[in-house]
C-alpha cells in the first residue's frame, strides 16, 4: 500500500515536471523566435498566463459529444505515455524513486502507437465541430505523421534489432555500462530520428498542420476556453514526452533533473533553429523531405545495425 | 415369348412401317406410337439389365446362323449401359416433344418417325456383334440425322443438313473401306473373331485400317478437324432433336471407336494420338464456344467439348479412364439433354435464338431459367451436382497416368466454360425483360421430363453410388475384352 | 447420427427451407436463416469435443470430417459472426425481394465453410471449397449491378485458385494415392511426396486468391462492395480466413511437419513462407494506400480488409510460434471489427440511402449508436491502445523483429500508419462534419441491427484489457498444430526477449486519466458551457448559411496522393484487363478455323486422313 | 520374270480402275464448286467402292455360291457370297443417301438461289 502512495505521489509530481517544463521551454522559444525577429517577445511564463486566462473563462461553447471529449484524449494520451516513460536513470539522487517508471519498462511500440491516440482523438473532436479548416488541417497532420513515421520507425527498428530489446529502460542500461551514447555508437540513426523530431514538434517548417494564417490554427480553430487550456496544456506535456525520448534513446538519458533539463533544452533548440530559417513546406512537399534524405539514413542505420 | 435383344430393333422398323397407314385413319397415332415403342424400349432394357446382372453377356444369335457367320447381338454391361441411356434419353425427348408440331397444326409425322429411326440406329449400333452390321446402324443414324437437321423448311437447315451429309459420307466411305480391308485380311466380319485374327494382319496394313476406322468413327464422334459440320447441325436442329444429338447420336459414335480401340484392335498403339486429339478438340471448341452469340451454337461446341475431354479419357486406356469416361458421357447425356430442353422453350419464338433474346427471361419463365442454371452450374463441375464426380474421376484416372500438362489445360478451358455458361445465366437473370417476351408457358410434360432430369443430377451428385458400380462393372468388361469374345464364340461349340 | 453431420444437416436443409419458404411468405426466409444458425451454434457449443468426427465412404473414396483443437477457433469464428450477421439480416433485409436466394445461399456458404474447417481430406475440402465459392458468387451477384466486372471477375477469380487446388489434390493423389490429410502428413515426413514443391505452391496460389493477396486481389474490392452489408460481414469477415486456413493447413501442418534433417524441405517452408510474407506486406501498403482515395466507404473498407490480410498473411508466412499467435489473434479480430464495419456501414446505406461519402456527412446526432459501434471498431482497426487492435499489432511487430526481417517492419508500420489515415476518413466522412440537408429525416437502425455490433463492439473493447479470453483457444489451437510452448498470460504480452507489455497497466492508466480529465472539464464548466450546431463557426469572418454544406469531402488525402503519386501508377486491373482482351482476341481468331464452306470441312478431312496415315505408319 | 497371263491383267486393271474411280470422285468433291458436281462426285466414290467389293469377292471362273446337287464337289470353285451380300447393303445404302443430298440441293438452289458450295456459307464460325 505504502509503494502505491508513493507511486501516485510520483505520477502528480512527474506531471506537474513535465507540464512546467514544456510550457516554460514554449515560453523561452516564443521569447528567443521575437529575440531573431528582433522584437521584445513576450515572457518566458506567457504559456502559463495565456493558460490562466483561458480557465478562467466562464462561458465555453462545445459542439456536441466528440468536440467535447477531444481535449481530454489528448490530456489523457499525454498523462499515460508520460507514465511509461522512464525520465531519470534509478540513480543516487533522493529525488529519483519519485520518477515512477511502471513495471514493464516503458516499450516502444506501444509508445509509437500511444502518441497517435491523442491525435486521433483531437481530430474526432476537430472533425465533429464542423469547421472545414479543422478537418482540412488534420488531414495535412495524419499526411505528415506518416511521412516522418518512416525515418522514426527505421531508427528505433535498428537500435531494437542491434540491442535486442524493445524497452527503452533496457537501451539506457546499455548506454549507462557502454559509457558511450547512442548518438555516437549508431549515428545514422540518430540523425534520422532527428529529422523525424522535427517533423513531430510541428515547429516552423511543418507547422501546415495548424497553419495559423491560412486555416485558423488548424484542428484547434473551434475550441475555446478550457478546452483550448487542457489542449494547451496536453500538448506541452507531449513535448516534454517527446524530448525526454530521445533523451534517453540518444543521448544517454539523464542522472538528475538539472542534467535532463539541460539535454532537453540542447535537443528542443534543434527544431527551433531549423524552424526560423526555413519557410513553411506543403504537405506533399514535408512527406517528400522525410521520405528523402532521413529515410536513407534510416535504411543505412538500419543496415549497420543488422550486420 | 421371351425377351431378347433383337425386340430393340425389330418392334421399332414395324412400327415406323405401320405409322404411315394407321395416321391415314387417325392423326394422333403418329403420336402415340413411338412413344409405347420407347416405354417397351424401356422394359427391355429393363429386363435385359436384370438377365445380365445375373447370367452376364448375352449373345443372341439372329436367322439361325451361328456367331461368325450370322450376324448376333451381344448385350453386357457395357452395351446395355449405352443402351439404357438411349432409351432413356429417347424416351424423354419423345414426352418433351409430344406436343410437338411442325409449322401448320399437323402432327409432325415424319419428325417422329425419324426421332424413332435416330434412337434405334443409335441403340442397333451399340448392341450389334458384327461390324458392317454396325455400318448400316451408322448409315440409319446418319439418314435420319440429315432430314432431322434440316426439319424446319428454312434455309440454314438445308445448309447444315449438307454440310452434314457430306463429310457423313466420307466417314461411310472410310469405314467401308476398313470393314472390306478388315474382311480380305481375316475372311470374318464378327467383332468377337476379329479380336482373335487381328494380329495375323500384318503390321502395316492393320496402322492403315486403324487410322480408318479411327478418321471415319472421328467424324461421328466429333474429333477436332473432323467436327465442322456439329456446330451446325446442332444449332439447327429443333431443341429435342439437339438434345438427341448431345445424348444418342454421338455416344454412338464413341461407342463404335471404343468396341474399335479396346475389343478389336490393341489400344496402346492408338492411345496417345486419342488422347491429343481429345485434348485440341476440348480446348478449341471451348475457345470457340466463349466466342458464340447463339445459345444453340454455344451447346453444341460445348458438347463437342465434353466429348473431346472423354475422347482423352478413352485415350489413357486404363480401366479408371474408361469408367471415368463413361459417368462424363452419363453426365453429358442428362445434362445437356436439360440444357437442350430448356433453351428450347426458353428461346421458342425467337428466330435469331442469340443470347440477347434471353435477358431477362427469369423473370418470364422462372422454372425454366432456374433448370437452365442448374443444368449449367452441373456441366461446369460444380460439387454438389454430378458433373463433379465425373471430371474428380476423369482427373484422378489422368493423375495415375502422371499427364499433368494435360490435367493443368483441361482444368483451364473448364474455367472457360464457367465464364461462359454463367455470362448466360447472367443475361438471364439480372436484366430486364423487354416486354415483347412471350409468355408460352411449356406443358406439363416438359415440366416433368426437365424435373425428372433436374432430380437425377442433384441425386447423383449427391449420391453417386448409384451408378458407380453399375459403371465399374460395364468398364470391367470393356477392358477385359477375353468373357466378351468367350460367350460370343462358344456358342457355336455348344 | 453423428453431431457434426447433424450440423451440416440442418444448415443445408435449412438454406432449403428458408428458399422455398419465400413463396410462403417474404418474412419467413430471414426467420428460418436465424433460427437453423442458432440451432446449430447450440448443437456446436452443447455437445463435448471428441464428438466431431465424422467418417463416410461413398463413390470409391472415402471422406473424413474432424474438428480439432485449431479448426475449432476458427468454427467459433464462423457460428459467431454468421449468427449475429444473421440476427442482424432479419432486419437489414426487411423490405427487399428475393430474399429466399439470399438466405439460401448465405447458409449454404456458411454450411461450406464449416465443412471446409472440418475436412480432414482434400476431396471433402475441396467439394465444400467449390460450394462455399459458388454460393457466394450468387450472393455477390444477388443485386444484380455490374454483373459482369463483379460476378464474373469473382468466379472466374476463385476459379482458377480452386482448379490450382484441384491440381495440386491430383498432384498428391498421383504419388501417394490418398487424399486424407494426415496420411498426406506423415507420407512428407518419409520424403514420399515427390511432388511436393509444385503441390505446396499450386496450393498456396489457391489460398492467396481467396485471401486476396496482391496480384490476385483484384476482385476483393468490388465484391465486398456489390454484395449487401449483411452477408459482406460474413464474406469479409470469415469468408477470407478460410483462405488463411488452407494456408495454415499448408505451411503449418504439411511442410512443417517436413523433418528437418533434409535440408530441401525447411529451405523450401523457409522460401516460400518469406515469399509469402513479402507479398503480404506489400498487399498491406498498396492496398491501404488505395483505401486512402476511395470515396465510396464500403470499397474504402473492402481494401481495408484486403490490407488486413495482408498483416494475417504475413503472420502465418512468418512461421515463428508468435507471428501465428499474432496472426490468428488478428484474424479472429479482422472477423469482430470488419464485421462490426460492414455491419454499420449496412445501417447507414439502410438508412440514409447511400455509403457515398461525398453525399451523405454528419450523421453522428441522427445515428449516435452506429457512430459508437464505428468508433469503437475503427480504434480497434487501426491497433491504438486501450482497445485490441493494439495488441495483435504488437505482437505481429514483435514477431518481425524478433525474427529479423526488419525491412518488412517497416512497410508494416508504414501501411499501419496509413490506416490511420483511412480510419479517419471513413469516421469524418459519414458521422462528423456539417449535417446534410436531405438526411434530417434520418433515424437510427432499429434495435435487431444495432444489437449484433454493439455485442461486438463490447467484444472488443474486453479483448483490449484480457486478451487472454482469445489466447486460450489459440494457445490449443496451436499446440495441434506442433506449436510446443505458447507463452501466454491473461493480461501481460511477452514476446522472445522478455520484453513484456501489461494492458492492464495500459487500460487502468488510460481509464484514470480519461475521468479525471472528465471530471475536471464536465464540473467546471458545467454551467456556462453552451451547445451549439456544427453551423455556428467561426470561418474567419463569414457566417455559413443555412442550407450551403462546407463539410470537406472531395480530394480528402489529395495532398498524400500527390506525395506518393508514384505508387499509384501501376494499376493492376488495367494488366488483367489487357490479358483478358489478348485472349479474347486469341478466341476469335481459333473459331474462324469453322469457315462454314462444306467443301473445306471435307478438306479438313482429307488432309487429316493422309496426315494420320504418314504419321502412324512411321512412328508405330 | 512375271507372266502376265490373262489372270492378272484382269484383276489388276479391275483394281486398277475401282482406286481411279475413288480418286476421281475425290476430285470430283473436293475442287468443283457446283453442288451438283459433288454429289455426282459422292456416288462416282462409292461406285468406285463397290466395285472394289466385288472384285474383292472375284474367282477367275468361278460358279455362283449356289448349293444345288451336281455342284456340291465344286465348293472351292465357287465364287466368295459374302462381299456380294454386303455390295448389295453399300448400293442400297449410297442410294438413299444421295437421294437425300438432292433434295438437300434442290432446297438449297430455292433459297440461296445459287449452287455454288462457297456461296453458302451463312453458317459460320
Amino acid at each position: 500500500m505504502e509503494g502505491l502512495a508513493i507511486k501516485i505521489l510520483g505520477a502528480v509530481i512527474t506531471t506537474i515536471v513535465a507540464f512546467a517544463v514544456g510550457m516554460t521551454y514554449g515560453g523561452i522559444t516564443r521569447k528567443l523566435t521575437a529575440r531573431v525577429q528582433n522584437r521584445v517577445g513576450p515572457t518566458i511564463f506567457q504559456n502559463f498566463i495565456d493558460l490562466l486566462k483561458l480557465q478562467s473563462k466562464k462561458t465555453n461553447i462545445y459542439h456536441g459529444v466528440m468536440g467535447h471529449f477531444a481535449p481530454m484524449w489528448i490530456i489523457t494520451a499525454a498523462i499515460t505515455v508520460l507514465m511509461f516513460i522512464p525520465v531519470l536513470h534509478p540513480g543516487t539522487a533522493w529525488y529519483n524513486s519519485w520518477f515512477p517508471n511502471l513495471s514493464f519498462h516503458g516499450d516502444l511500440i506501444f509508445l509509437l502507437y500511444m502518441m497517435v491516440f491523442g491525435s486521433l482523438g483531437m481530430a474526432l473532436g476537430a472533425g465533429q465541430t464542423g469547421n472545414p479548416n479543422s478537418a482540412i488541417g488534420v488531414t495535412r497532420g495524419l499526411s505528415q505523421m506518416v511521412g516522418f513515421e518512416i525515418p522514426f520507425v527505421l531508427a528505433l527498428v535498428a537500435l531494437m534489432v542491434q540491442y535486442q530489446t524493445t524497452s527503452i529502460q533496457d537501451i539506457m542500461t546499455v548506454q549507462r555500462e557502454s559509457g558511450v551514447w547512442m548518438m555516437f555508437s549508431n549515428p545514422f540513426s540518430f540523425l534520422a530520428a532527428l529529422f523525424a523530431s522535427l517533423g513531430m514538434f510541428r515547429y516552423s517548417p511543418f507547422d501546415i498542420v495548424g497553419a495559423p494564417a491560412e486555416l485558423a490554427s488548424g484542428p484547434v480553430s473551434e475550441f475555446g476556453g478550457k478546452y483550448l487550456g487542457t489542449m494547451m496544456s496536453g500538448g506541452s506535456i507531449f513535448a516534454f514526452i517527446k524530448l525526454t525520448l530521445y533523451v534517453d534513446l540518444f543521448l544517454g538519458g539523464a542522472y538528475s533533473i538539472p542534467e535532463l533539463l539541460i539535454k532537453t533544452f540542447a535537443l528542443y533548440m534543434i527544431p527551433v533553429f531549423y524552424g526560423w530559417v526555413n519557410p513553411r513546406y506543403r504537405t506533399e512537399q514535408a512527406i517528400r523531405y522525410f521520405w528523402g534524405w532521413p529515410t536513407a539514413l534510416g535504411v543505412i542505420g538500419l543496415l549497420i545495425a543488422i550486420f | 415369348m421371351s425377351i431378347t435383344p433383337v425386340h430393340y430393333i425389330a418392334v421399332p422398323l414395324a412400327a415406323a412401317f405401320l405409322i404411315p397407314i394407321l395416321s391415314k385413319f387417325h392423326k394422333e397415332t403418329a403420336r402415340i406410337i413411338p412413344g409405347l415403342v420407347f416405354s417397351y424400349f424401356l422394359v427391355i432394357s429393363f429386363v435385359l439389365m436384370r438377365q445380365v446382372s445375373n447370367t452376364g453377356i448375352i449373345s443372341e444369335t439372329i436367322a439361325g446362323w451361328r456367331a461368325p457367320w450370322g450376324i448376333n447381338l451381344v448385350f453386357g454391361y457395357f452395351s446395355g449401359f449405352f443402351a439404357t441411356l438411349m432409351s432413356v434419353i429417347g424416351f424423354l425427348t419423345w414426352l418433351y416433344s409430344y406436343r410437338f408440331k411442325l409449322v401448320d397444326s399437323k402432327p409432325a409425322m415424319s419428325y417422329y418417325i425419324l426421332l424413332m429411326m435416330l434412337v434405334t440406329g443409335s441403340i442397333g449400333i451399340v448392341i450389334t456383334g458384327d461390324i458392317f452390321n454396325m455400318f448400316v446402324f451408322l448409315e440409319i443414324v446418319a439418314i435420319s440425322a440429315f432430314s432431322l437437321t434440316s426439319f424446319y423448311p428454312g434455309r440454314d437447315g438445308a445448309e447444315a443438313a449438307f454440310k452434314y451429309l457430306l463429310i457423313a459420307s466420307f466417314s461411310s466411305f472410310l469405314i467401308l473401306l476398313a470393314v472390306l480391308l478388315l474382311y480380305t485380311q481375316t475372311g470374318t466380319l464378327n467383332i468377337a473373331e476379329l479380336s482373335t485374327k487381328v494380329h495375323l494382319i500384318p503390321q502395316s496394313l492393320k496402322l492403315t485400317i486403324l487410322v480408318m476406322f479411327v478418321v471415319g468413327l472421328g467424324i461421328e464422334s466429333e474429333l477436332f478437324p473432323l467436327n465442322g459440320w456439329a456446330p451446325d447441325a446442332y444449332s439447327q436442329a429443333p431443341a429435342p432433336v439437339g438434345a438427341v444429338f448431345a445424348g444418342v447420336v454421338v455416344k454412338g459414335g464413341i461407342y463404335a471407336t471404343m468396341r474399335v480401340m479396346f475389343t478389336m484392335f490393341d489400344i496402346n498403339e492408338m492411345g496417345q494420338i486419342l488422347l491429343i486429339l481429345g485434348l485440341i478438340t476440348t480446348i478449341i471448341a471451348e475457345v470457340a464456344a466463349i466466342k458464340q452469340t447463339q445459345v444453340k451454337r454455344m451447346l453444341a461446341y460445348s458438347s463437342i467439348g465434353q466429348m473431346g475431354v472423354v475422347m482423352m479419357a478413352i485415350g489413357i486406356g486404363t480401366e479408371d479412364a474408361v469408367f471415368a469416361a463413361l459417368f462424363m458421357m452419363f453426365n453429358h447425356a442428362i445434362i445437356k439433354g436439360l440444357l437442350f430442353f430448356s433453351t428450347g422453350f426458353l428461346l421458342h419464338n425467337s428466330l435469331t435464338k442469340t443470347i440477347a433474346e434471353m435477358k431477362g427471361v427469369a423473370k418470364k419463365f422462372p422454372v425454366l431459367s432456374f433448370m437452365f442454371a442448374l443444368g449449367s452450374f452441373a456441366i461446369v463441375g460444380l460439387p454438389p451436382f454430378s458433373g463433379f464426380w465425373s471430371k474428380l474421376y476423369f482427373l484422378m484416372a489422368a493423375a495415375d497416368a502422371k499427364l499433368f500438362s494435360m490435367i493443368a489445360l483441361v482444368l483451364a478451358v473448364s474455367i472457360v466454360e464457367i465464364v461462359y455458361y454463367f455470362r448466360v445465366v447472367g443475361v438471364m437473370y439480372y436484366h430486364q425483360p423487354d416486354e415483347s417476351l412471350p409468355t408460352k408457358q411449356p406443358g406439363l410434360n416438359a415440366y416433368f421430363v426437365m424435373g425428372f432430369l433436374a432430380a437425377l443430377i442433384i441425386g447423383v451428385g449427391v449420391y453417386p453410388d448409384l451408378i458407380t458400380n453399375f459403371l465399374h462393372a460395364a468398364a470391367y468388361e470393356l477392358t477385359h475384352k477375353t468373357e466378351y469374345v468367350q460367350t460370343v464364340l462358344t456358342q457355336f461349340v455348344r | 447420427m453423428n453431431t457434426l453431420a447433424l450440423i451440416l444437416l440442418i444448415l443445408f436443409s435449412g438454406a432449403i427451407v428458408a428458399f422455398l419458404s419465400e413463396k410462403v411468405s417474404k418474412f419467413l426466409p430471414s426467420l428460418i436463416a436465424f433460427i437453423s444458425i442458432t440451432a446449430a451454434g447450440i448443437l456446436f457449443y452443447t455437445s463435448p469435443a471428441d464428438v466431431f468426427n465424422f467418417k463416410l465412404s461413398m463413390a470409391g473414396l472415402n471422406f473424413t470430417l474432424k474438428i480439432d483443437e485449431f479448426s475449432r477457433l476458427f468454427v467459433h469464428m464462423i457460428i459467431g459472426l454468421s449468427w449475429l450477421a444473421s440476427m442482424y439480416a432479419v432486419g437489414y433485409m426487411q423490405n427487399k425481394e428475393r430474399q429466399g436466394t439470399f438466405f439460401f445461399n448465405m447458409l449454404l456458404s456458411i454450411g461450406g465453410m464449416l465443412g471446409i474447417v472440418a475436412a480432414r481430406d482434400l476431396v471433402s475440402f475441396f467439394v465444400f471449397w467449390e460450394i462455399m465459392t459458388w454460393s457466394s458468387f450468387l450472393i455477390v451477384v444477388w443485386t444484380g449491378a455490374d454483373f459482369r466486372r463483379t460476378g464474373i471477375w469473382y468466379m472466374v477469380f476463385s476459379a482458377m485458385g480452386a482448379y490450382a487446388m484441384l491440381m495440386a489434390i491430383m498432384m498428391i493423389y498421383s504419388d501417394i494415392h490418398t487424399f486424407n490429410i494426415d496420411e498426406i502428413i506423415a507420407a512428407i515426413a518419409e520424403q514420399r511426396l515427390p511432388h511436393l514443391v509444385e503441390a505446396s505452391v499450386l496450393l498456396l496460389f489457391g489460398f492467396s486468391v481467396k485471401a486476396a493477396l496482391m496480384p490476385l486481389h483484384v476482385w476483393a474490392p468490388n465484391a465486398y462492395t456489390q454484395a449487401p452489408a449483411a452477408y459482406t460481414a460474413i464474406f469479409s469477415g470469415v469468408l477470407s480466413k478460410m483462405g488463411i486456413f488452407g494456408m495454415a493447413l499448408v505451411l503449418l501442418s504439411m511442410l512443417k511437419f517436413a523433418n528437418p534433417a533434409d535440408f530441401s524441405l525447411v529451405y523450401i517452408n523457409g522460401f516460400i513462407g518469406q515469399i509469402l510474407a513479402w507479398l503480404g506486406a506489400i498487399t498491406a501498403a498498396i492496398a491501404t494506400l488505395y483505401a486512402l482515395i476511395q470515396t465510396d466507404a464500403k470499397k474504402l473498407l473492402a481494401y481495408s480488409s484486403v490490407a488486413q490480410l495482408g498483416y494475417i498473411t504475413i503472420g502465418i508466412a512468418i512461421g515463428t510460434p508468435l507471428s501465428v499467435m499474432a496472426s490468428l489473434f488478428l484474424a479472429v479480430l479482422h472477423a469482430l471489427f470488419k464485421g462490426t464495419l460492414f455491419l454499420a456501414m449496412g445501417a447507414v446505406e439502410r438508412q440514409a440511402g447511400t455509403t457515398d461519402m461525398t453525399k451523405i456527412s454528419g450523421l453522428i446526432r441522427r445515428m449516435p449508436w452506429t457512430f459508437f459501434v464505428t468508433l469503437v471498431s475503427i480504434i480497434s482497426l487501426a491497433g491504438v491502445p486501450p482497445l485490441a487492435g493494439f495488441v495483435g499489432k504488437w505482437m505481429l511487430y514483435e514477431a518481425l523483429i524478433t525474427n529479423g526481417n526488419v525491412f518488412m517492419v517497416v512497410v508494416v508500420f508504414f501501411s499501419s500508419t496509413a490506416a490511420f489515415l483511412y480510419s479517419y476518413r471513413i469516421l469524418f466522412g459519414i458521422f462528423l462534419g456539417q449535417e446534410e440537408d436531405d438526411t434530417a429525416h434520418v433515424k437510427e437502425a432499429p434495435l435487431s441491427m444495432i444489437l449484433p455490433m454493439v455485442v461486438m463492439a463490447l467484444l472488443l473493447i474486453a479483448l483490449g484489457t484480457y486478451p487472454g479470453l482469445l489466447f486460450d483457444p489459440i494457445a490449443q489451437g496451436m499446440t495441434v498444430l506442433g506449436f510446443e510452448n505458447v507463452t501466454w498470460q491473461m493480461t501481460v504480452l511477452s514476446n522472445v526477449w522478455g520484453n513484456t507489455v501489461n494492458l492492464m497497466y495500459i487500460s487502468t492508466t488510460i481509464g484514470v486519466a480519461f475521468v479525471a480529465a472528465l471530471l475536471f472539464l464536465t464540473l467546471k464548466g458545467r454551467k456556462g458551457s453552451r451547445n451549439v450546431g456544427t453551423k455556428d463557426i467561426s470561418t474567419s469572418g463569414e457566417i455559413p448559411l443555412e442550407h450551403e454544406n462546407l463539410t470537406y469531402q472531395l480530394d480528402f488525402f489529395k495532398p498524400f496522393e500527390r506525395a506518393a503519386s508514384p505508387l499509384y501508377r501501376r494499376k493492376m486491373t488495367k494488366i488483367y484487363d489487357d490479358l483478358s482482351n489478348g485472349l479474347d482476341a486469341l478466341f476469335d481468331f481459333t473459331r474462324k478455323i469453322y469457315t462454314g464452306n462444306g467443301q473445306t470441312y471435307a478438306l479438313y478431312v482429307v488432309i487429316f486422313l493422309v496426315a494420320l496415315l504418314i504419321y502412324v505408319q512411321n512412328t508405330l | 520374270m512375271c507372266s502376265f497371263d490373262y489372270q492378272t491383267i484382269m484383276s489388276i486393271s479391275i483394281y486398277g480402275s475401282s482406286v481411279v474411280l475413288m480418286l476421281l470422285g475425290l476430285y470430283a468433291v473436293l475442287v468443283k464448286k457446283n453442288l451438283i458436281k459433288i454429289v455426282i462426285g459422292l456416288s462416282i466414290v462409292d461406285s468406285g467402292l463397290h466395285l472394289l467389293f466385288v472384285a474383292v469377292g472375284y474367282l477367275h471362273n468361278g460358279t455362283a455360291p449356289i448349293f444345288s446337287p451336281e455342284a456340291v464337289d465344286k465348293v472351292n470353285q465357287m465364287v466368295d457370297p459374302v462381299p456380294q451380300a454386303l455390295v448389295l447393303t453399300a448400293i442400297v445404302i449410297g442410294f438413299a443417301t444421295t437421294a437425300v443430298a438432292l433434295s438437300l440441293v434442290i432446297r438449297l438452289y430455292k433459297h440461296h438461289k445459287t449452287a455454288r458450295i462457297d456461296q453458302i456459307k451463312s453458317l459460320k464460325w
